[in-house]
């Protein structure tokens, strides 16, 4: 048993690491927090050269077809970064759902130009509340000489508006209970997106609405009704990927409020000094320890091809939780200038919520580790 | 033992419900739907002032109504609740009045306490510096003493409403001889803002709102009837302050609507056909913060009859301003996660629910366990005067 | 409004505080807890003659008709003790109950006995599991002949072998919803009681089994079937007195626990001069603090005769928990010798646990406040 | 990175596993449904270690199995879970054979290593006194020299089976000159409890069990030649063996049984008609304290397999340690907690469920964060070597 990445996952995280604290640094992120693209062009170009964008997809279709831990490493190093980006739903939710379940001809379609960062993929999975689930699905899907017209809405779509196709997941009209996958031109008639100002960006997430789109039998992902499978199949990826993110936002926090307190003087001695300081700087790195590991365990057992669903499912919670946690405690330590615009942390502070509730909260996760158990 | 309001108090209670019900209905005034921003507003806050809702628990020889701080802390709550402007009198009302009834000369009275009455003169509090954040004594702008002057050289931060206040109430060093103990060293000046060489630059907080200010102060000049109370005695001045500070209902009263919001949401949305209030899991953290809640008002209504009583209840109020920020931090964070991914939609933008005002509770969370004493700095309080702890 | 005892009600408080110090210190206590009887008769005899025993009972039947703020202030004390004694089923349960709804010649035979010391009293409410609520009834009552044949068990029944008679509730055999109470004479044939090891003791309580016990009509307290609404009527009263007694017994674990901290000296200082051992003190005090406020205020209410449902949840549920984190903090912030049987801290810790489960728990009692919210 | 056992563990776990399920079997051994007490059975463990399982990790020269640690960590994991009864040789394989091995003088190693690999010997420790709990530097215990002898004075406390152990590995002061630091003036001493002047005092612990012991030393004579590595080292030898009984997977595992008593118990218990595991709020506590559980378990491992990379896992073993006794303090109140009024009922008391462990875990819990170093003093640790706070 050894817990020790590999030489090259090594110098893949360093440079990563160093790539996004040079092109992405925080100033960066802000601008993106109100840009209307909720990305940078310029910076996603790069990423394509690096070939991150292909990380995960076969060569094939141009990418490199690395395993899931080398994927997960950029998702940390990503969550370091706190950096807005559609990687996830482009990478994650588009390149998976398509790789593993889509006609050729929709994969020759999308995946090399996901490849080359020329195309930008999002999903559109929850309801309009933003419920997950079978029976939390927001769009309907009915047959109509041979094609389908597909009405509803979604809640939370990430980078809707700069995407070329959302892979909608959709009730079959005739059939309560299955859930269909198309691959819907962003551009199609009837489809709207609408920017969500939430609490990490004004132009990342957006709610969309179809009104009758009309989409051709042949943008089925897969086969019809099977939808929801094909979206259980990648929910460990999904989860566990946002774990990783967990895991290098709150190293952040971490290594950031470890300085400041070791820098900044009151009461004539360091903060760190003070023992309640120390004390509660130490539940912090406690979180951070064992979010590591579980997060690292996680994306291996995926990248084995193990049934990860309840490492994931543990994965997910314990992160995510944790690293709120953490974010909360660096704010009560750091004090008045950490709940300042100017300082980073409330970047940190932001993403953990989101991540946190984005694809299920602890509680959600919970459940599945419950059913798990035989409870 | 007795918890119920006299009559007279439950008059009055309705009287403040009844006007601010039917004041809210015209619509002229800027109510929030929350009350975390201290929204200024002369004009509501003189109505309040018509009402002699302003300084209620004033003595009656400076113009006030004589009353207790249970009807202060009556009015105060229905106030909060109700997402009323307050700001503008706020800290003339909580504590700078008192504090010049306590330690003002005749001059101080007689210039400001009657304007405060009259919601005719707003305040902000210039304690912090950079390098002084927990740690009061260790302020360094100075006010140096020449002829019937104070210069004043230095900087203040975290000052909020700094802008738009009339007057600040600073903390300034005074005594420069190495052989004066720290606490000594300070005195308490009020301070005109609109003074030449006073200059204000905004501090954008982390939920991109301009609360907070830096104020620089280069060679500003005041004169000494300036002073409040004695000169080196500011700093034990400060700290009877802080105690009318932390005593009172806001802290817990200021998240009233998200707290509202929540429980509307999880009555009014269903998941697989059930309301979401009839989840137990949800019940339980529910309840749970009910509990706290009423925990948390039972106690600083024992808080406030202390003040009645004349004592000052120093640890007690350090105690009760931690329960209650704890609680508003622990309710923020339950109704996002409560309210999924509609817990994550900010004010103003499509698709929000209860004007996103749970989203913003959540971003505003982390000053709450940190402003008017973090909660560390007041178990150190409790640690020392509530329980006697031995420190040496 | 004012939070202020009475000088009658400090008075009151004054001499049990002294009663229990000098009649039953921890050495009692300790030895009550694996005594057979599991309370002292001797001090039982005093408590009458105090009036103790009569304090809730009217003066008809020679007590003294206190207001329920009395009761509580003893409650308190005897929480302050952590004294084993049939003081609770005998007073509160028995008293009130007969009290309220007895027929006069149950309430002639019962409570002058009471308030002399010579009668006590118990009563078996749950069921087999240890169950509470009107559906978790472990007796069954049989009409038979114009008599009733009690068969079932319950779980826990304090002081069952030193008592004279056993308040049976009971399930109605002809009517599934009706719950009737009976008054069992503790020697009828067919009842035995088995003494249970306990955290805390090992002949306090009692799992009783009833096998056709006969119980004549006019044994029945009050109106048939109307046994489950005489307890929801006092059971604000069992949860504020639970509550008063948890607040007595966190403020002599604040008061020892303070003690021990000024004196014991590690690394040079008292140990209260380390910061951390300060703040999870104050966490203990503020405990301590805010459930004074919460017991007082419910037992006020109950005082009054107001609407006590909410407040006496609030009560138990705050309170009860506040006692038994109490105990964990002055467990951590003592150390060893606070885990040893020869320090009285354990019999603070057994106490709590107790309470805490005995009537329900926290998550118990919030069930009634999420109703009372309406959710 | 790879999370697998060997084909060699696997079958090693196996092989313990089949192992223990029979020999629990004959009923000869006092198998606990618990382990929370470390019964002695000398017979037990020479069944061990005629099997190779004591010193497994032991280097082979010292006659050990040279295997690693995380081999010692499925053993452990397993006789743990089945409640076997370890004691007589659990302190000599976990840090007293390591202490020697790395400290002792050639002697010591040919007078205890092979007896211990045998279960020949047992071990106690003689570390904390009255006025030195969590503050070791203060031990006044003496042993002051005399010729070829050590002559000890003084006392020791919570010397867990003090009085069924055959020697005492204790740490005494050796320097008296107000000169030497603290740090310098105490030494290893491996002493015989049966030496005469000793007394020992049995203290009963609040669950009403026997196991801890006071110990009184009165010009107790032992020979130099038992002095463990150097003198004036005792201090920072004492530190690197606290290491080994922080790095072990014990504090997760004791409570085994307790977990799985409160998962059957939800499963066949109903509720109107329902099983107490389909209640949503029971269901989150459960799989919360799950989680906790599979982090801590993956924590544990991960220590483990540091010490087979050769390093002294000294922060990473206290954050393990204080991780874990947390979760056993939560899962044992969450399970007195569902389990309701069954959950107070003690072992060997009419209508117990699960032998009453889940009661007695509780009673047992607050020294789960106690022993072998404080959660604070952990802190402490974690805070200075793994976090790398300045202090002052």
């Amino acid at each position: 048993m050894n817990f020790n990445f590999s030489k090259d996952q090594i110098i893949l995280r360093k440079s990563a690491r160093e790539f996004i604290k040079k092109e992405i640094p925080a100033s960066l992120v802000r601008e993106l927090l109100v840009d209307e693209k909720g990305y940078s062009p310029k910076v996603w170009e790069k990423m394509a050269e690096l070939g991150w964008l292909g990380i995960a997809i076969d060569e094939e279709f141009g990418g490199i077809g690395a395993d899931f831990m080398d994927l997960a490493i950029l998702f940390e190093e990503l969550g370091r970064g706190a950096v807005p980006s559609p990687f996830f739903s482009t990478v994650l939710l588009g390149g998976f759902l398509l790789q593993n379940h889509a006609s050729e001809e929709l994969k020759n379609r999308y995946l090399p130009k996901i490849v080359e960062g020329k195309s930008i993929i999002t999903a559109a999975i929850s309801d309009e509340k933003g419920f997950y689930g079978k029976n939390h699905v927001g769009i309907t899907a009915k047959n109509s000489n041979g094609s389908y017209l597909l009405s509803g809405s979604v809640l939370f779509v990430s980078h809707a508006n700069v995407s070329d196709m959302i892979i909608c997941a959709a009730k079959m009209d005739s059939n309560n209970t299955g859930i269909t996958l198309f691959a819907v031109d962003r551009k199609a008639k009837g489809l709207t997106a609408t920017p969500l100002k939430t609490i990490f960006g004004n132009y990342i997430d957006y709610s969309i609405a179809l009104d009758n789109v009309m989409v051709s039998p042949e943008m089925i992902i897969g086969e019809e009704c099977k939808g929801w499978d094909y979206i259980e199949k990648i929910w460990p990826l999904i989860i566990t990927a946002q774990s990783c993110e967990c895991v290098g936002g709150m190293q952040k926090v971490m290594d950031m409020t470890r300085d400041y307190l070791n820098g900044r003087i009151q009461f004539g001695k360091p903060l760190s000094a003070l023992q309640i300081v120390q004390h509660m700087s130490v539940d912090m790195f406690t979180k951070v320890e064992t979010s590591k590991l579980t997060a690292h365990s996680a994306a291996w057992s995926i990248s084995e091809g193990l049934d990860s669903e309840n490492e994931a499912a543990i994965a997910k919670s314990w992160c995510a939780e944790a690293y709120k946690d953490v974010t909360k405690i660096a704010h009560q330590v750091t004090g008045a200038i950490g709940f300042t615009e100017e300082y980073d942390l409330h970047l940190y502070t932001k993403s953990a919520k989101k991540l946190e509730l984005l694809f299920g909260d602890g509680a959600y996760q919970r459940k599945v580790v419950a059913d798990k158990l035989g409870l | 033992m007795d918890l119920r309001l006299t009559e007279a108090q439950s008059k009055l209670q309705k009287e403040i419900r009844d006007f601010l019900e039917s004041i809210k209905k015209t619509g002229e005034y800027p109510f929030t739907n929350d009350s975390l921003q201290l929204v200024f507003s002369p004009e509501f806050s003189q109505r309040l002032a018509e009402k002699g809702w302003i300084g209620i628990a004033w003595p009656k020889e400076f113009g006030g109504q004589g009353a207790g701080y249970l009807e202060r802390c009556i009015i105060l709550e229905e106030l909060l609740k109700s997402g009323a402007p307050v700001g503008y009198h706020y800290l003339a009302d909580r504590q700078v009045g008192p504090g010049i009834i306590h330690f003002g000369s005749d001059f101080l009275k007689d210039e400001f306490l009657q304007k405060m009455l009259n919601a005719q003169v707003s305040f902000c509090l210039l304690f912090s510096e950079p390098n002084a954040g927990s740690d009061l004594a260790a302020c360094e702008t100075t006010a140096v003493e020449e002829g019937d002057y104070f210069i004043i050289n230095g900087q203040k931060t975290w000052t909020s409403h700094g802008h738009s206040a009339d007057y600040g109430w600073g903390l300034m060093r005074t005594s420069f001889d190495s052989g004066t103990p720290r606490h000594n060293a300070f005195s308490e000046i009020l301070i005109n803002m609109k003074t030449p060489g006073i200059i204000i630059r905004p501090v954008i907080n982390m939920v991109g709102l301009h609360s907070f200010n830096e104020v620089f102060f280069d060679n500003v000049k005041i004169h000494k009837k300036y002073l409040i109370g004695e000169k080196g005695n500011g700093f034990r001045q400060i700290m009877t302050n802080l105690v009318y500070e932390r005593a009172t209902i806001d802290r817990l009263i200021q998240n009233y609507s998200t707290k509202e919001a929540l429980f509307e949401y999880v009555k009014n949305t269903e998941k697989n056909g059930v309301p979401l209030s009839k989840d137990p899991l949800i019940r339980d953290g529910l309840a749970r913060l009910e509990v706290e809640f009423q925990v948390g008002r039972k106690y600083i209504y024992y808080v406030t009859t202390l003040l009645d009583d004349g004592k000052i209840p120093d640890y007690e109020a350090a105690i009760g301003k931690n329960f209650c920020t704890l609680f508003e931090a622990k309710l923020s964070d339950l109704a996002t996660n409560i309210m999924g991914l509609h817990g994550l939609i900010m004010p103003e933008s499509p698709e929000v629910l209860f004007k996103g005002i749970v989203a913003e509770s959540y971003l505003m969370s982390p000053s709450y366990t940190l402003q008017g004493g973090s909660v560390e700095i007041l178990k150190n309080i409790i640690s020392k005067r509530g329980l006697k702890l031995a420190s040496k």
